[in-house]
């Protein structure tokens, strides 16, 4: 069988950086093909490669066995080439429908809106997805979004289809739709490029996995020939995966009580009603739910960045309620947001300066008005040594650190807090098994110096593994909270669902 | 139609050998291109530049009044310039502070009045031709209101303005003269929405005191009539011009240069009329009756020969106050500084 | 096809001597325009330095031009740090130069408090003018970039209202001037030159505004805000406060120039204080890439074309519309030439 | 007397919503133009020689729209192709503008044209109040109202409309669908400075039918303040050219009917009534969202990351 996809030795160098150095891969028809691969391996540089978005050094791409070389990603669109971005490709102003209008080929010169409209909600419809087209894309859940650009590439007739990350933002049971989909697909002899980091969709999904290490192609492997542990090993190589143990310990009185705590969102719907919580000393609480069900604004009242409409939330004896951002943050709330490039970090600013975002006013960090430079670096250091950084030259901006190391850099500076309480909300997300092993090794460790932790994701398996209780929220109530010891994931989804049960 | 007036270029001067060199500049406040002020200005200054003895002249435009000016005035003088025209009132300050650096060039400040050893002062008595064509607007206007379009209340618009109502009251004690000030030299634009503005409440005659011809042309277009300022602009319109109180700068510039040349320029305070030929009223249109350009004609020859004056007694303000008792006379000094409407005008005086 | 791509060699030498090489390649390229005037274009060049820096009165003169716009591009560049752009520089100026004047006509203030007395107030009142920019942006989001533009055309009329009115001088033959200050509101002039202590003034602040931006917690404060709003929020930095003190701070700088105008050079309140300065304000800004050290060089290279640029009137006889046009062109070849230094060309060829 | 203010205020707005109709385009597909007035003088020139040579107003608009065209291209190869910074190169063009206009607008001083006429609407012209006010107006003005409707229908009805806003929001998406960012931003920058100029050709072809250096005397920079006043959205910067141009015709008429307020307060009017009006926009603005093109004034550069 001939590739429908070929790559042969391509090389792309940034400024700095030999991103893909020798890289091939083919692409059969009918296929599923993952990359698997480290944060920075290369991954979504080759895509956009082959997307027309990067021209590549040198090296060659072949469809159909045809030379072909792509000046622009409308080179691409017209060999049969769709894409999902790892970073949205969306217009936040313009609503779902003209976000979609954007990549519908053929398009007429007098926007036929009626017509598309109903196209998207047929599809809509298949995936059972309840999206308002005429609300503005910066209204959407991330998930949502998520939806949108899948939706785009859906629309348009692509033989090749590339994926990178998609299911990152999305949860078990959606991942599962798009999976089905995916599946229907190949079926019809489309192929389909797909990269995620998380080993369980990954050995559901693939025909073929190529491993890229550093920019270069390690390994290519045919379904049959691979489980999870071979594909961690070539894909880590020499590096070893963080080992980490959650010991038993004993788990104190309450630390963060919330009591009947009511939010509204913008649009005076209630995000969170009558919700009550208890968080102990040491110990990690799992929130499990399926986003948009309160999780954000749970975790926004308690780190300050919301006022809540009703009840209150108590620290210790620390009356936290109103508290603001900076407030919560010396009482002792520390919080990894969900969004790390749009308020995690200041994209233009060092890797130092960032790591002081929340403790700049520290008097370790400054003489009076003035910056302590020298500290700032020592603690910088410190940290990026601490946590295994990869921060390029001093000074380099944080926006070019790769995402699992951008995601390193806020949980540095989060931890260096010594918090009581640790809001972290999906941490791992889109971080490869070393990176978000480490940031787990972190959170377990700082349990055992009786730090709390209330871990926000949609990953059953993270949450199972980490927590000592999960909390599961529905349309923004606690329907339950179960050991994770004694539950199944099928139970979990029940409550996520919002069956009430014990 | 704004070439210099061939009449108006003097005798070449003779024997250029015996005296002095002359080598001219120019502090202009607007572009030489902006049809008004500064465009008269380089008009006298071409006919100077045909003098034997003057070597070269030279100008500098669009010089912004105050600071800046002090530069640019000191860098000529440096250059080797000996005689230094600064043509706007904002360089009074400026070209005192050069000239006392460089007693041997000689400074001349149009329209201020403070002088030094080598820094005089030369203006015109514009408010002669204005007076004159107040009578011709005072004639032949219908409705009895007649529209003044100005730029800023400074004491030489405000004396322009009374001597112009003066001179419309003479022959007719009706009019009225509507002032709608601009706040601009130069917008075009704007300058024609104020002459819209006096000609929608009523007025039939517009004249102006403005760099650009934008006022008449608005009168044009409404079917009345318009009196200019600074130059002849009836090309521009035809079908309404009268007349337009005019500049002749060249009677200043060469005769100051020929002074320079002969060595016999003193610091004066040049104020000159229309004896002088400095400033003229110019000839009336076809559009103006032979009897208006009688009377005309009549009070152009008794302003020459100091028989009328325009600001004599009794003069009220607009307010009703005396502000020239019967029987006196406004000297140089309250004219320059003048800061009153006549009775007649109506209009804010911005103080 | 040619395609244009980042030069990967990025040595430290190549970077400091990056901006030099663009001015050097827009006068090359500029003197061609010169040469196409029918000027020589190194006798216009020479004739330029030669006004601007030849001599101990074009230096001195070069300097007091630059003040203003030190002070104003100091401002200006403080705002964009927050991504806040302050057009209104021109208007600050303007209402610092009113405060000024009222202090130096009207306090009744003698001696050796009169200065720092004009300074205090040309502080303040460009502050407050700026201000209501700052305010309306932290409360109610309006737009800063067309309220400070908008009042610069009031600021203007008040300074006419004032100068025409109330504050004319009572012995200026009515013309739009106030009173000339007494000599102990009037900035020392070095040398017998022009130049004043005004000058100093805006070194000291520059070096302030360089601790400021660069060294203090309030820098790093605003630094983060321009870079990133809601990590601002989140690090709870308090927002609307940063934003009215950094343009509260950006229009006190600008009143001070509006100071060292009225009380270095003019010695009185007239109209066209600034001759625009507010807006070369933002062209010194942005080539300064808002650091305060940057702004006083490039204020002074700023100072030296426009002062230079007075020789090709006077030596070139070129009209002033040329000198406008020269202006223009040397910036857009700087713009351009900056690309060049930072990319080089390859081919590309298409294979579909 | 309300409908010659209202006919004032139309002819006083007609030039400045011409120019901030060209600064929305531009700015919609992301590129700031400070050189707006530096383009209308370019277009009040070339129009005013057009019509003085040939005597045709119609060729005297069309040139002027492309010789405004072909002098904004500058800005657009600066700030589109060589990703210069936006600011720096608007002001450029603003002085570039101003002397190229005067440079070769030397010989043209003095001599006039026969410009536009009124053209009264047959019928709607002679419906009282309206009719005078709205109806009566030279070609141009109506041609202003016709882009502006032109321009709106093109934003939100046409394919090349929605592809030009995507570009200015997020040239990346716009790019990564197969639309050719750069084009569409020369393309605006090229037909914004086209409507640009004939704000100009307005002021020297049915204003004031002659030319002078400086003619715009700072209408462009309003046309830059009014495009954020009108929220990037062609219908409001009709209303907000035309209460500018209004209250400027209110100020001039109440000094014509002999009020006492001193002129340079009457001066402010419309700068205060413009902040003030905004402020009350801005409040009425939905939390959250912004009006304006999120990516305006950022250069694109594909292998950029942000
Ligand atoms: N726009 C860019 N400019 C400069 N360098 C870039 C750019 N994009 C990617 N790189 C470089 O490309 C290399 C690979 O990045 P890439 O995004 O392909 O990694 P990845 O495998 O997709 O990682 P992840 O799993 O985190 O998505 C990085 O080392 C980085 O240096
Ligand atoms: N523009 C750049 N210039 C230089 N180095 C870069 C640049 N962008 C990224 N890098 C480096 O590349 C490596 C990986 O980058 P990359 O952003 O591709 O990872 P990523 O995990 O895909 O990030 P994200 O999740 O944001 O896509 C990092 O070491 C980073 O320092
Ligand atoms: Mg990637
Ligand atoms: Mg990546």
């Amino acid at each position: 069988m001939k590739p429908v996809l070929e790559i042969k030795k391509v090389i792309k160098t940034f400024p700095g950086v030999k991103a893909l150095d020798n890289v091939s891969l083919s692409i059969y028809e009918g296929e599923i093909h993952t990359l698997l691969g480290e944060n920075g391996a290369g991954k979504s540089t080759l895509m956009n490669v082959l997307n027309g978005l990067y021209q590549p050094d040198s090296g060659e791409i072949f469809i159909d066995g045809k030379e072909n070389m792509f000046l622009s990603p409308k080179d691409s669109i017209k060999a049969g080439i769709g894409m999902v971005h790892q970073h949205f490709m969306l217009v936040r102003n313009h609503n779902v429908l003209e976000n979609i209008l954007l990549s519908v080929e053929g398009l007429k010169s007098v926007l036929n809106k009626k017509a598309i409209r109903k196209q998207v909600e047929e599809i809509l419809q298949r995936f059972d997805m309840d999206i308002n087209l005429d609300e503005p894309m910066w209204k959407l859940s991330i998930g949502a979004q998520q939806w949108v650009e899948l939706i785009k590439l859906l629309i348009r007739d692509c033989r090749i289809l590339i994926l990178d990350e998609p299911t990152a933002v999305l949860t078990p049971q959606e991942s599962e739709k798009l999976f089905d989909f995916l599946g229907r697909l190949r079926s019809e002899g489309k192929s389909i490029i797909f990269i995620s980091h998380k080993m369980r969709e990954v050995m559901a999904l693939s025909d073929r996995v190529t491993i890229l290490k550093k920019g270069t192609t390690v390994k290519e492997l045919t379904k049959g020939n691979f489980d999870e542990a071979l594909l961690a090993k070539l894909m880590i190589g020499g590096d070893d995966i963080p080992k980490w143990e959650r010991r038993e310990k004993s788990i104190g009185e309450d630390i963060l009580t919330i009591s009947n705590l009511s939010v509204d969102n913008d649009k005076g719907l209630a995000d969170l009603h009558e919700f009550s919580m208890e968080l102990k000393k040491g110990e990690i609480l799992g929130v499990a739910g399926v986003a948009g069900n309160g999780q954000k604004a749970l975790a926004e009242v308690i780190t300050g960045l919301k006022l809540p409409k009703d009840g209150y939330i108590m620290l210790g004896d620390c009356d936290i309620t109103k508290a603001c951002c900076r407030r919560s943050m010396i009482a002792g709330i520390a919080h990894v947001p969900e969004d790390r490039k749009s308020m995690g970090i200041a994209p233009e600013m060092s890797v130092d300066d960032n790591l002081i975002l929340k403790s700049y006013k520290d008097p370790k960090f400054r003489k009076g008005f003035i910056q302590n430079r020298k500290t700032i670096k020592k603690n910088a250091e410190r940290l990026i040594h601490a946590f295994d950084i990869k921060a390029g030259p001093p000074g380099n901006p944080v926006r070019l650190l790769s995402g699992g190391n951008i995601q390193k850099v806020i949980i540095a500076r989060e931890m260096s807090l010594e918090p009581i309480v640790l809001v972290a909300l999906y941490p791992t997300r889109g971080l490869d098994i070393g990176s978000a092993e480490y940031v787990h090794k972190v959170i377990v460790e700082a349990r055992a110096k009786d730090m709390s932790t209330i871990l926000i994701s949609e990953d059953l398996d993270e949450l199972l593994k980490l927590s000592d209780r999960i909390a599961v929220m529905f349309r923004g109530t606690l329907t339950g909270i179960v050991d994770p010891e004694n539950t199944t994931r099928e139970a979990i989804g029940l409550l996520m669902s919002g069956e009430m049960t014990g | 139609t704004n070439q210099p007036k061939e009449e108006a270029k003097p005798e070449p001067a003779a024997k250029a050998e015996t005296g002095k060199e002359v080598k001219a500049a120019f502090i202009y406040v607007g572009p030489v291109g902006d049809a008004g002020w500064t465009y008269a200005h380089d008009m006298g200054r071409k006919v100077m530049a045909d003098l034997p003895f003057v070597t070269e002249t030279n100008y500098i435009e669009s010089v912004p009044e105050g600071a800046e000016s002090t530069r640019l005035i000191t860098s000529l003088a440096q250059k080797g310039y000996n005689l230094i025209f600064t043509t706007s009132f904002g360089y009074m300050d400026p070209t005192l502070e050069v000239a006392n650096k460089f007693p041997e060039v000689t400074f001349m400040h149009c329209s201020g009045y403070k002088t030094a050893e080598n820094m005089g002062t030369y203006f015109g008595r514009m408010y002669e031709p204005r007076y004159l064509a107040g009578v011709v607007a005072g004639k032949m206007t219908k409705s009895n209101i007649i529209g003044y379009v100005a730029a800023f209340p400074i004491p030489e618009v405000i004396r322009g303005i009374n001597a112009f109502t003066l001179g419309a009251r003479s022959v007719n004690p009706e009019a009225v003269v509507k002032v709608v000030w601009t706040q601009t030299w130069f917008d075009p634009a704007k300058e024609s929405d104020a002459a819209e503005a006096v000609l929608d409440v009523g007025a039939d005659v517009i004249t102006m005191h403005q760099d650009t011809p934008a006022p008449l042309q608005a009168a044009e277009k409404r079917g009345a009539l318009a009196i200019g300022y600074n130059s002849v602009m009836s090309e521009q319109v035809p079908g309404a011009w009268l007349t337009a109180p005019v500049w002749n700068w060249e009677a200043v510039y060469t005769k100051i240069a020929e002074e320079v040349h002969n060595g016999t320029w003193e610091p004066s305070q040049i104020w000159w009329g229309m004896e002088e030929g400095l400033v003229d009223i110019a000839p009336l249109s076809d559009l103006v009756p032979e009897d208006v350009k009688a009377v005309v004609n009549e009070k152009k020859a008794q302003i020459m020969s100091g028989e009328l004056k325009v600001f004599a007694g009794e003069l009220k303000d607009n307010k009703g106050n005396i502000a020239v008792a019967a029987g006196t006379e406004m000297s140089d000094g309250e004219m320059l500084g003048m800061n009153f409407f006549v009775e007649g005008v109506q209009g804010d005086t911005g103080n | 096809m040619i395609k244009f791509e980042k030069r990967k060699s990025t040595s430290k030498l190549f970077k400091t001597s990056a901006p030099f090489l663009a001015v050097l390649l827009a006068l090359i390229t500029a003197g061609f325009i010169l040469l196409f005037a029918g000027v020589n274009p190194i006798k216009a060049y020479s004739g330029m330095l030669q006004e601007s820096l030849g001599s101990a009165f074009g230096i001195s003169e070069t300097l007091l031009k630059s003040t203003p716009l030190i002070l104003t591009g100091l401002g200006v560049s403080l705002a964009f740090r927050m991504k806040l752009w302050n057009i209104g520089a021109d208007g600050q100026l303007h209402i610092g130069a009113i405060g000024a004047t009222w202090v130096a006509l009207y306090s009744g203030l003698q001696g050796v408090f009169m200065l720092p007395a004009m300074f205090l107030a040309s502080f303040i009142m460009g502050g407050l003018w700026a201000g209501v920019a700052g305010v309306l942006k932290a409360k109610i989001r309006v737009n800063e970039i067309i309220v400070t533009l908008l009042m610069n055309y009031i600021a203007i009329s008040i300074v006419s209202f004032l100068v025409y009115g109330p504050w004319k001088d009572p012995n200026g033959h009515n013309f739009p001037l106030t009173a000339q200050f007494a000599d102990f509101a009037r900035l020392t002039s070095f040398f017998n030159t022009r130049l004043n202590t005004g000058f100093l003034l805006a070194i000291v602040l520059v070096f302030i505004m360089y601790i400021l931006m660069e060294k203090t917690l309030w820098g790093y404060e605003i630094k983060v805000i321009g870079n990133n709003q809601n990590a601002a929020k989140y690090a709870g930095i308090k927002i609307d406060r940063s934003i009215i003190g950094v343009l509260f701070l950006s229009g006190a700088l600008a009143g001070v120039a509006g100071f060292s105008e009225v009380a270095g050079v003019q010695f009185r309140l007239q109209e066209g204080v600034s001759s625009g300065y507010g807006y070369t304000a933002i062209i010194v800004a942005w080539l300064a890439g808002r650091s305060a050290i940057g702004v006083l060089v490039v204020s002074i290279i700023m100072s030296i074309i426009l002062v230079g640029g007075d020789s090709l009137q006077i030596l070139m006889q070129l009209p002033v519309a040329f000198v406008n046009l020269f202006q223009g062109l040397i910036l857009f070849f700087i713009l351009a030439s900056e690309f060049f230094i930072a990319n080089k060309p390859v081919l590309l060829r298409s294979k579909q | 007397m309300i409908e010659i203010l209202l006919f004032a205020t139309i002819k006083a707005g007609t030039p400045i919503l011409f120019a901030t109709l060209g600064a929305i385009v531009m700015e919609r597909s992301g590129i700031i133009n400070l050189g707006i007035e530096g383009l209308m003088l370019i277009g009040a020139l070339s129009g005013f020689v057009t019509a003085l040579y040939t005597g045709s107003l119609f060729l005297a608009v069309v040139v002027s729209f492309f010789a405004s065209m072909a002098v904004g291209s500058i800005h657009g190869i600066i700030t589109v192709y060589l990703r210069g910074n936006q600011i720096v190169s608007g002001l450029s063009l603003t002085m570039f503008g101003i002397g190229l206009t005067a440079l070769f607008g030397r010989g043209m001083v003095g001599k006039t044209i026969s410009g536009f006429d009124k053209f009264h609407i047959p019928g709607l012209s002679k419906i009282p109040v309206i009719g005078p006010a709205l109806f009566r107006h030279d070609l141009l003005v109506y041609l202003s109202v016709l882009i502006v409707v032109l321009v709106s229908l093109f934003f939100y009805k046409t394919k090349w409309g929605l592809y030009l806003r995507s570009v200015g929001e997020n040239p990346a998406a716009a790019d990564t669908s197969g639309i050719n960012v750069l084009k569409y931003r020369m393309m605006a920058v090229l037909v914004g400075s086209g409507l640009a100029g004939l704000g100009g050709c307005y002021l020297s072809l049915a204003y004031t039918p002659f030319w002078m250096e400086n003619m715009s005397a700072g209408r462009g920079w309003i046309a830059v303040a009014l495009v954020i006043f009108a929220q990037w959205n062609s219908t409001r910067a009709l209303a907000g050219a035309y209460l500018f141009g209004g209250i400027n015709a209110l100020q001039l008429r109440m000094q014509a009917v002999g009020t006492t307020i001193s002129p340079h307060l009457l001066a402010m009017l419309p700068y205060i009534f413009t902040i003030i009006v905004l402020i009350i926009a801005t409040m009425r603005l939905e939390k959250g969202s912004s009006p304006e093109p999120e990516s305006l004034g950022l250069p694109y550069d594909r292998e950029d990351r942000k």
